[in-house]
């Protein structure tokens, strides 16, 4: 068992889970959860080789030249990430396995949620940056298409293209940004930056990789401005709101930072921006949580802020604040998924997730109440639930915070006043508040569909009482993200302080605005539509449409269908391009001229050329056209007379004619010249043709072969008759000499009389509706 | 004489895309053969001219040297000529089923067909 | 060896038109001809010598008098590609196109569409590419009317015009090279141009050359032909349409300045990033605002191309590398796109997306094979089209490239964004009810066709490990083609 | 088409002497016929009687028809214009048409009967 | 002596050529003009041949020069014979002075089964 | 177009033409003419006949379709062209000469030769095939 | 012709000029028409030009092989009249 199998088990688990699911649909949720149990034990039991810091680590080649490698690598923060994907994932399997049972076509949901738990434990355990990159981009895809599973419905098909492109988008500028990172290596190995960071941070890209890079993360893990996908990819089921939009996916970018943070944490670029998106995201996120009314747009608006605190606590970079980070990730991700399971169970027996149109559920669900209510706990961080701790610590990094401490403290403690707000709301909406008339009375969910839950509350209440269980776990993550400090110890109590002082406060806030929730639901909602109104979704697609409407005119202004203004182009940008290198040749014309009677031909020829040509220009009649233009090839045909060509001459008489006569031939079938430009056209289009001919002109005269130069056609005439026993040494030439271009040459005339035949005699369209 | 072959190339050039700038289908096909004629008097004029002294070498004085005109530009401008045939027989072709198809020769009526 | 690629296509033309009564045998006479291909590809590709080299010269006649062939990483990687795509392709069309066309001189042109392709790719001599490209020209004409439906006949008159200007120009940029250098031989005029000064001349006629190459690659401002064209012919023809036509435009840019053009880096160089950012990112706008399955793959091929364009203004090994898997890649998604766009077509019997719908539903696994090539086309690694894009990227950050590496990243966005609005509109979205949409018959052949495409574009992903290396060797290959010329050669150089 | 030819060894030599005789006085028909014209065309005013007369032939092969047209065209002020499709009647366009009756039957005695030696 | 026989008859030609060009400028209606081609111009290709003959006399030349004369001589008469036909089934007009046209009332101008197969052969199933 | 004349003409004509042209060929080696030329020529033998006699008439009187011309034309030309490999497998399109003496006379014969008689087929065959399709339009 | 005549030379000029005039000539009458087969007959006289300036070619420059180039002319020019012809016929079936 190593770290590639376990993850090719899962993406195999992947493959076959669709086939379990139609021949197991009552068990499939257990049986697939079976693989992501076993494998998170196996994790379990690497945690004593991890915390005695034996790395365990694989790597495979992959792209070697380019230092790019099927490299795996499980240290504390892997293993703490493994566990949760591995985790979570089997619990939301059973209780997707349940879940699913109403909606069809759930056999490749199975298969792409599992896809996304391989893709996700991939992206924790690489050790390598393009390895990192793949699952990364597998994750968004497998987020796409469960975000859209309910695809009939145009609301999931746009969140869907949302969020992939806002992560589409996001990874492009990691894999940008990684690429700048690691060139300076020539490796992409995490290895290599991390342990000379120096090449990387002296580099002169090391501000736009670390942007882009941030940019990454940001958009993975719904940092602001980047935050309104979350709430959109609402419109996935549940176990996927649970799974990858509170728990797994959208750490991911939180599991980048803290990858990076050995390398950046120096940096004020790095630690500035993270802790300014933090505190934006945090409170951003905390206050449109405020007057949702969707329980899953709570839920995910609180995610957007746990988020922000999670950047915030990495971009503090104290021993408090990452430790505050690794206790806060936990414990959000057991109280998140917990709550959107919930929310899912809640919307299946209820029909609905609106919060104004459920109550005292208390009373048909009590199991699910307690529950949700420990959850809702843990939220508010209020003891004995791991989420106490979890604040507590948040408070001790704000208040060790090194530079503005107090203002981020007033930013988080509003946040966290927030949250407790939106916990109690939450509980009293729900499960008690005013009596709703069910169509028909909700039940306690099935057991299936508790067990998740169940087992996470379970947990969160357990290491709230026995906090230094996950110490150990989170000891080697802590060193791979500031190796310098140590793990801060935990404790539930830590005596009568100013940080418990400040839960305390927090709490009371909470209930206090519990207490006037009405006017303040109110009040933010009128805030939220009159002064931050950003609706940065509909933005986001009235962006797209903007865009789409504006391409479509330049693109109708570029690709406009008139044929002569395409030509118009063509024969403009190549006459300009032409001049453009031009500039070496100076204007040096031979005007050189011999006696012989022969030359007089030329003028003989250059009038024919001339006046057949403005024949053919001014020909009101096609045939007039046709014969004008053999006549200018009669002109050019002395050209080759006087110049020595025999066989081209003749050819071209021949060719001439007989293009001649086939375009009378055919000709004939077509209507009569109309006048179709006016005089305006004529002279633009003489302008342009002047101009072309101008340039061809000019690249004729500079065709004065240099002295003495070496031809080719030398070997030809010393050889044409003692080697190729041929006195024509133009016919010797097409036979022998270069018989490949005649060879070519004939295949072309053949195909030629082929395509003409087709031309004439099929009629696919006809034959076919026949 | 060679600013005037020089220029007579240009010349074809011109007449050329003046051709192929108008709409009758007509014209554009005798556009294609304007530029080919420029094209194959450039390849010629470029391969320099010699006077009435055809690529020939006679068995008799094959092994002195022969000082001919270049024969391999007029070998290029023939296969050229002969390509340059085939495709002209077939726009030709071309021309007249499409009118049979379409019911037009103004290549403006083409202009739909890149409608996004 | 090196004359078999263009002489088993051509003996195919033979028996095929001697067999044209036939259909059966045509069509398994153009498998067996393109299996038949395949193998010499990996022959010649095997049997490159140690500097990567394997040359023929026809009739015996030394370089540069004779017309040479001339195999060497890159040529023979693109060779096996080629006619690798083409056994998807005809069997594609075995069971897409309909009988009329089959009957019509489908395979035959196939046959020499494929001649003109391989005589670029190995030819090693101006004059002689240009025939080539004249027989990939007219099949490509022929093909694109065949059938003579009236959409077809509206889009090739643009077509046609455009390539035939394209080989005008091609014929008197030899003409220019010919006066100042007096050789058609590529490596001979290499050889000279870097052994005496170059004429001031030689600039314009390589500029006629690229844009005559561009015209036949799509390139900006060049472009406009294609999406007029590429949308009308049956998808098979277009799905190989795109994958030859401009891809040989594009390799013989490479070619041509790696041999001419990057002695005079500092002019070219710019211009090469001008055409290529300007292509890449008019290319991805239009496909972008397009609603039609064809329209949207066809303008993307124009954005693509402006990437491999970008591959050879970088002109470092990994740029250079990056530029040949991209037209590998690119062939192989963009042709199974095509073909996956051709079911669909099948299915429900339009390409526009806004009829479209439902394909997911009805249709899960055409859904996946359109999925895959797409996520190769949108850049997700582990799919070709990923390290197409990375090997780019790295090269452009590598040399520090700004623009143009910004420019491809912003444009993969919309790569994507496209690619997604094919999936939402036509696999996602319920079916239109009133789109009154006739249902083809769908012969198995088109199926197994998208599926070779679709293994084709997976293997190239997953095995970039192995096959780096010899994208590597040919991306050196160009920027010292001094080994080239030597081969080509080997008595002048010993000089 | 071609109709039979009495075709016989023994009035070869009298054909040959009759084509050599007639070698002369074709190169002079035609001297003539271009310097008549030369006159008409050189002289300031011009005026014509011309028309189409029809010739009715006597000739039985192709080859002899063929040499008629020929000789007609190459004469002074004629022009072979259309032959019937039974080949009886040759339509001439003429010049100098005064008197259209003795035009044809100079045709006939001068020309046919110097083509029927020749080839019948 | 050759010389001048040579300049002689380039002057004959030259004079012909002449004639051929002015009465193809100066004659006043299609049918006179093709005298104007048919005889001035063919003897005038005739002399030039004969000069030719006579300035460079050699077996190939003189064979070369014999087939061209007899070909021009064959032709000739053939070819403004298809053209004179079709002017008058065009319908176009003699100039004034027309004592008659004989020609006009005769000749269908096309029968029915040679239609009639034509199109048999364009319908034959046929592949390129 | 049916004129008695023209029939008789290129009747007589057509034998003369095809016998030109295959001298033309022949010659082509040492003067101006070769394979397309006389190709042509032989091609325009029947296309004058076809202007006489109709497209049908002219069409009974090739020995073989136009097609078969044109692929027999490619056929000889890659023929010749193989024929060189005896002597090793690059040689394509090499020639190989032999020669026949009639007393002083030498005949050389050898592949290029045949590579213009296939040079001569498929542009014989070409033309024809086009200019009859044409024609068949509308006869 | 290494020693020409004085006589020959002018000869020669008046020749060239001609057959320059009857090009000249033929232009005239493509441009003026008035009638189709006016413009046909052009070529006819164009054609026998040109065969008349290669003879002159020839005598002049001594390069027989330029023969063929009117012999060929002659013959093509004689298709292509007859093509026309036909070509007319058709119009006038319409
Ligand atoms: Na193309
Ligand atoms: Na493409």
């Amino acid at each position: 068992m190593n770290i590639v199998l376990s993850i090719f088990m899962l993406f195999g688990l992947a493959a076959i889970a669709p086939f379990v699911n139609q021949r197991f649909p009552k068990l499939s949720g257990w049986l697939l959860s079976l693989v992501p149990a076993g494998l998170f034990v196996w994790f379990l039991s690497k945690i004593p080789a991890v915390v005695q810091g034996v790395s365990i680590s694989e790597s495979y080649p992959w792209l070697a030249a380019m230092g790019i490698n099927f490299s795996f690598e499980l240290d504390g923060l892997s293993l703490l990430f493994a566990l949760l994907v591995t985790g979570i994932g089997a619990l939301i399997l059973i209780y997707a396995g349940y879940y699913m049972r109403s909606y069809q076509k759930t056999n490749r949901f199975f298969g792409y949620l599992v896809f996304f738990m391989a893709s996700m434990l991939g992206l924790v355990t690489a050790s390598d940056w393009i390895l990192l990159f793949m699952f990364w981009e597998f994750t968004s895809v497998s987020s796409f298409v469960l975000i859209g599973f309910k695809h009939e419905k145009s609301a999931a098909r746009e969140a869907a293209l949302q969020a992939l492109l806002i992560t589409g988008l996001g990874g492009l500028a990691l894999l940008a940004g990684l690429i700048m990172m690691s060139l300076p290596y020539g490796d992409f190995g995490f290895d290599a930056v991390i342990n000379t960071p120096e090449l990387f941070l002296e580099s002169k890209l090391f501000i736009p990789a670390t942007i882009l890079i941030l940019i990454g993360a940001f958009t993975k893990s719904a940092i602001f401005p980047f935050h309104f996908w979350l709430p959109g990819a609402m419109q996935a089921p549940s176990p996927v709101s649970a799974f990858l939009h509170s728990a797994t996916m959208v750490k991911a970018g939180i599991y980048l930072l803290a990858r990076l943070h050995p390398v950046m944490e120096s940096q004020e670029l790095w630690i500035y921006t993270l802790s300014v998106f933090g505190v934006v995201t945090m409170i951003v996120g905390a206050w449109f949580a405020l007057a949702q009314q969707d329980l899953k747009k709570i839920l995910a608006y609180t995610t957007v802020s746990a988020l922000g605190t999670l950047v915030l606590l990495i971009g503090t970079s104290t021993a408090y604040s990452i430790t505050a980070a690794l206790v806060f990730l936990l414990v959000h991700a057991f109280y998140k998924a917990t709550l959107f399971m919930m929310a899912g169970n809640i919307e299946k027996k209820t029909g609905t997730r609106d919060i104004r149109k459920l109550g005292q559920l208390s009373r048909y669900m009590p199991v699910a109440t307690v529950i949700s209510l420990l959850a809702l706990l843990s939220m508010s961080g209020i003891p004995p639930m791991i989420g106490f701790i979890g604040k507590e610590l948040m408070y001790e990094a704000k208040l060790n915070a090194p530079e503005a401490g107090n203002f981020i403290l007033i930013m988080g403690f509003l946040a966290n006043a927030f949250t407790v707000f939106v916990s109690f709301r939450f509980a009293y909406e729900v499960f008690w508040g005013k009596s709703v008339a069910f169509q028909k009375p909700p039940h306690e969910p099935d057991v299936s569909l508790l067990t998740g839950p169940a087992v996470l509350v379970l947990i969160s209440l357990v290491l709230g009482i026995f906090p230094n269980q996950v110490a150990d776990l989170l000891g080697p993550a802590f060193q791979a993200i500031l190796p310098a400090e140590q793990l801060i110890k935990l404790k539930l109590w830590h005596g009568f302080n100013e940080i418990l002082l400040l839960s305390f406060l927090t709490v009371l806030l909470g209930v206090v605005m519990f207490a006037f929730r009405a006017k303040i639901i109110q009040v933010v909602s009128y805030m939220n539509l009159n002064f931050f109104n950003a609706k940065l979704s509909q933005k986001f697609f009235s962006g797209i449409d903007v865009f789409l409407s504006l391409t479509k005119k330049k693109t109708a202004v570029v690709q406009h269908g008139y044929h002569r203004f395409y030509l118009m182009t063509i024969f403009i940008s190549a006459g300009l391009l032409l001049l453009l290198t031009t500039n070496a040749i100076d204007f040096s014309v031979d005007f050189s001229w011999h006696q012989s009677p022969l030359n007089y031909l030329i003028f003989l020829a250059a009038i024919m050329i001339i006046a057949g040509s403005v024949v053919v220009i001014t020909a009101k009649s096609r045939l007039l056209a046709l014969i004008a233009t053999g006549f200018v090839g009669i002109g050019i045909t002395i050209i080759f007379i006087i110049y020595s060509g025999v066989d081209l001459a003749i050819t071209m008489v021949m060719v001439e004619t007989l293009t001649v006569v086939i375009g009378a031939m055919v000709v004939y079938y077509l209507p009569k010249y109309l006048d179709y430009s006016g005089v305006g056209a004529r002279i633009r289009d003489g302008i342009v043709a002047v101009f072309f001919g101008g340039v061809m002109s000019y690249l004729a005269l500079q065709t004065t072969s240099p002295e003495g130069m070496d031809k080719i056609s030398a070997f030809f005439a010393a050889n044409s008759y003692t080697k190729a026993f041929g006195e024509n040494i133009v016919n010797v030439i097409l036979v022998d000499f270069r018989a490949l271009d005649t060879l070519g040459e004939i295949v072309v005339l053949a195909l030629a009389a082929i395509g003409i035949v087709s031309l004439l005699k099929l009629n696919a369209h006809k034959k076919s509706s026949r | 004489m060679n600013v005037l072959i020089a220029l007579l190339i240009g010349f074809l050039y011109a007449v050329s895309v003046y051709l192929l700038l108008r709409r009758s289908i007509v014209k554009l096909v005798i556009g294609i053969l304007f530029l080919s004629y420029a094209t194959n008097l450039m390849l010629f004029f470029a391969g320099g001219l010699t006077e009435t002294s055809p690529a020939f070498v006679m068995a008799s004085e094959a092994q002195s040297a022969v000082m001919t005109s270049d024969s391999l530009p007029q070998a290029l401008i023939l296969t050229a000529l002969v390509i340059g045939f085939g495709v002209a027989a077939f726009s030709m072709v071309l021309i007249y089923r499409f009118y049979k198809e379409t019911g037009t020769v103004d290549l403006d009526d083409l202009s739909d067909i890149e409608k996004l | 060896m090196l004359f078999l690629p263009i002489l088993i296509p051509l003996i195919s033309i033979i028996l095929l038109i001697a067999s044209r009564h036939r259909l059966k045998l045509q069509q398994w006479l153009s498998i067996v001809s393109v299996l038949a291909q395949l193998i010499i590809a990996l022959t010649i590709f095997f049997n490159l010598s140690e500097t990567g080299h394997l040359v023929a010269q026809a009739g015996s006649w030394p370089a540069p008098y004779g017309i040479t062939f001339v195999a060497d990483y890159t040529s023979a990687i693109l060779l096996i590609a080629v006619s690798l795509i083409a056994v998807a392709a005809i069997i594609y069309s075995i069971g897409f196109v309909d009988q009329v066309r089959q009957r019509g001189g489908l395979f035959v042109l196939f046959q020499g569409l494929l001649t003109g392709v391989y005589g670029s790719l190995l030819t090693g001599d101006i004059f002689n590419l240009y025939v080539w490209f004249e027989v990939m020209v007219i099949s490509s004409f022929v093909l694109i009317t065949l059938g003579a439906e009236k959409q077809q006949l509206r889009a090739s008159v643009k077509y046609l015009v455009m390539n035939l200007i394209g080989s005008m120009l091609f014929v008197a940029a030899i003409g220019l090279l010919y006066s100042q250098l007096g050789t058609l031989n590529m490596a001979d005029i290499a050889y000279k141009l870097r052994s005496e000064a170059i004429p001031p001349l030689v600039n314009s006629a390589i500029m006629l050359f690229f844009i005559a190459f561009g015209i036949k690659a799509a390139v900006f401002p060049f472009f406009f032909w294609l999406p007029a064209s590429y949308p009308t012919p049956p998808i098979a023809i277009t799905a190989f349409f795109g994958a030859t036509l401009t891809k040989v435009g594009v390799y013989v840019m490479l070619r041509f300045y790696s041999l001419f053009a990057q002695l005079d880096a500092p002019f070219w160089q710019p211009v090469i990033f001008v055409v290529a950012g300007l292509t890449m990112v008019f290319g991805v706008l239009m496909a972008a605002s397009s609603y039609d399955i064809r329209k949207i793959l066809s303008f993307h091929i124009i954005s693509q191309i402006g990437y491999m364009l970008m591959g050879i203004g970088l002109f470092s090994v990994i740029g250079l590398a990056g530029a040949i898997f991209f037209i590998v890649h690119n062939m192989f998604s963009k042709t199974a796109t095509f073909m996956a766009g051709g079911l669909i077509y099948l299915y429900k019997g339009t390409y526009d997306l806004k009829k479209l719908g439902w394909v997911y539903k009805t249709k899960p696994f055409l859904a996946f094979l359109f999925l895959i090539p797409a996520l190769s086309l949108a850049g997700i690694p582990p799919t070709p089209g990923f390290f197409g894009k990375f090997f780019l990227l790295y090269a452009g950050f590598e040399g520090a490239h700004w623009t143009i590496t910004i420019v491809a990243l912003v444009v993969s966005i919309l790569t994507l964004f496209s690619m997604v609005k094919i999936w939402n509109e036509a696999m996602w979205k319920p079916e239109v009810e009133s789109a009154n949409l006739s249902v083809k018959s769908v012969r198995p052949a088109a199926w197994v066709g998208t599926v070779i495409a679709v293994v084709f574009t997976l293997l190239l992903g997953l095995t970039v490990g192995f096959t780096y290396d010899y994208f590597a060797q040919a991306g050196q290959q160009l920027i010292d083609p001094m080994n080239y010329i030597k081969a080509v050669l080997p008595e002048l150089i010993a000089k | 088409m071609s109709k039979k030819r009495n075709f016989t060894l023994k009035s070869l030599p009298k054909r040959i002497w009759a084509f050599v005789k007639f070698i002369p006085f074709y190169a002079r028909e035609m001297i003539i016929s271009s310097s008549v014209l030369a006159y008409d065309i050189l002289r300031p005013q011009q005026s014509f009687r011309h028309g189409i007369v029809a010739v009715d032939l006597d000739l039985q092969s192709d080859t002899a028809v063929l040499a008629f047209i020929n000789l007609v065209s190459m004469t002074p002020g004629s022009l072979s214009v259309d032959l019937s499709s039974d080949r009886k009647k040759l339509y001439v366009h003429s010049m100098y048409l005064e008197d259209p009756e003795g035009f044809v039957k100079d045709l006939k005695v001068n020309f046919e009967k110097r083509i029927k030696e020749i080839f019948e | 002596m050759i010389d001048t026989i040579v300049a002689f008859l380039l002057l004959f030609a030259s004079f012909f050529t002449l004639v051929a060009a002015l009465g193809i400028v100066r004659l006043p209606d299609v049918y006179m003009r093709m005298h104007a081609i048919t005889k001035a111009s063919s003897l005038a290709t005739i002399l030039f041949l004969i000069a030719l003959i006579i300035a460079h006399p050699s077996w190939r030349v003189a064979l070369g020069s014999l087939l061209l004369i007899a070909f021009v001589i064959a032709t000739a008469p053939i070819s403004t014979h298809a053209l004179a036909r079709i002017s008058v089934q065009l319908g176009i007009k003699m100039t004034k002075g027309m004592v008659r046209n004989e020609l006009n009332k005769v000749e269908p101008i096309e029968t029915e089964s040679a239609k009639k197969s034509a199109e048999k052969s364009n319908s034959d199933e046929l592949s390129y | 177009m049916k004129t008695e004349i023209l029939k008789i003409a290129a009747a007589h004509l057509k034998p003369f033409l095809l016998v030109l042209s295959l001298v033309v060929l022949y010659r082509g080696h040492n003067e101006p003419g070769g394979g397309f030329i006389a190709g042509l020529m032989a091609g325009m033998a029947y296309v004058i006949y076809a202007g006489a006699f109709g497209v049908i008439q002219a069409k009974q009187l090739l020995l073989a379709k136009p097609l078969t011309f044109m692929g027999l034309g490619i056929s000889l030309s890659i023929f010749s062209g193989t024929i060189g490999l005896m002597n090793g497998a690059d040689n394509f399109l090499t020639g190989v000469w032999t020669s026949i003496s009639f007393g002083d006379y030498m005949l050389k014969l050898g592949t290029p030769l045949l590579f213009d008689l296939g040079v001569y087929f498929t542009v014989a065959g070409m033309l024809v095939k086009v200019i009859f399709s044409v024609m068949e339009e509308d006869v | 012709m290494e020693s020409q005549s004085v006589f020959l030379n002018i000869s020669v000029y008046v020749a060239f000029i001609s057959l320059g005039l009857a090009f000249l000539a033929a232009l005239f009458r493509l441009i003026k028409g008035p009638d189709i087969t006016d413009r046909l007959i052009v070529l006819d006289l164009t054609a026998s030009s040109l065969i008349g300036l290669v003879i002159m070619v020839i005598i002049t420059s001594g390069e027989t092989v330029y023969l063929n180039v009117a012999l060929i002319t002659a013959l093509v020019m004689f298709m292509g009249n007859i093509a026309f012809a036909r070509y007319l016929k058709k119009t006038l079936k319409r």
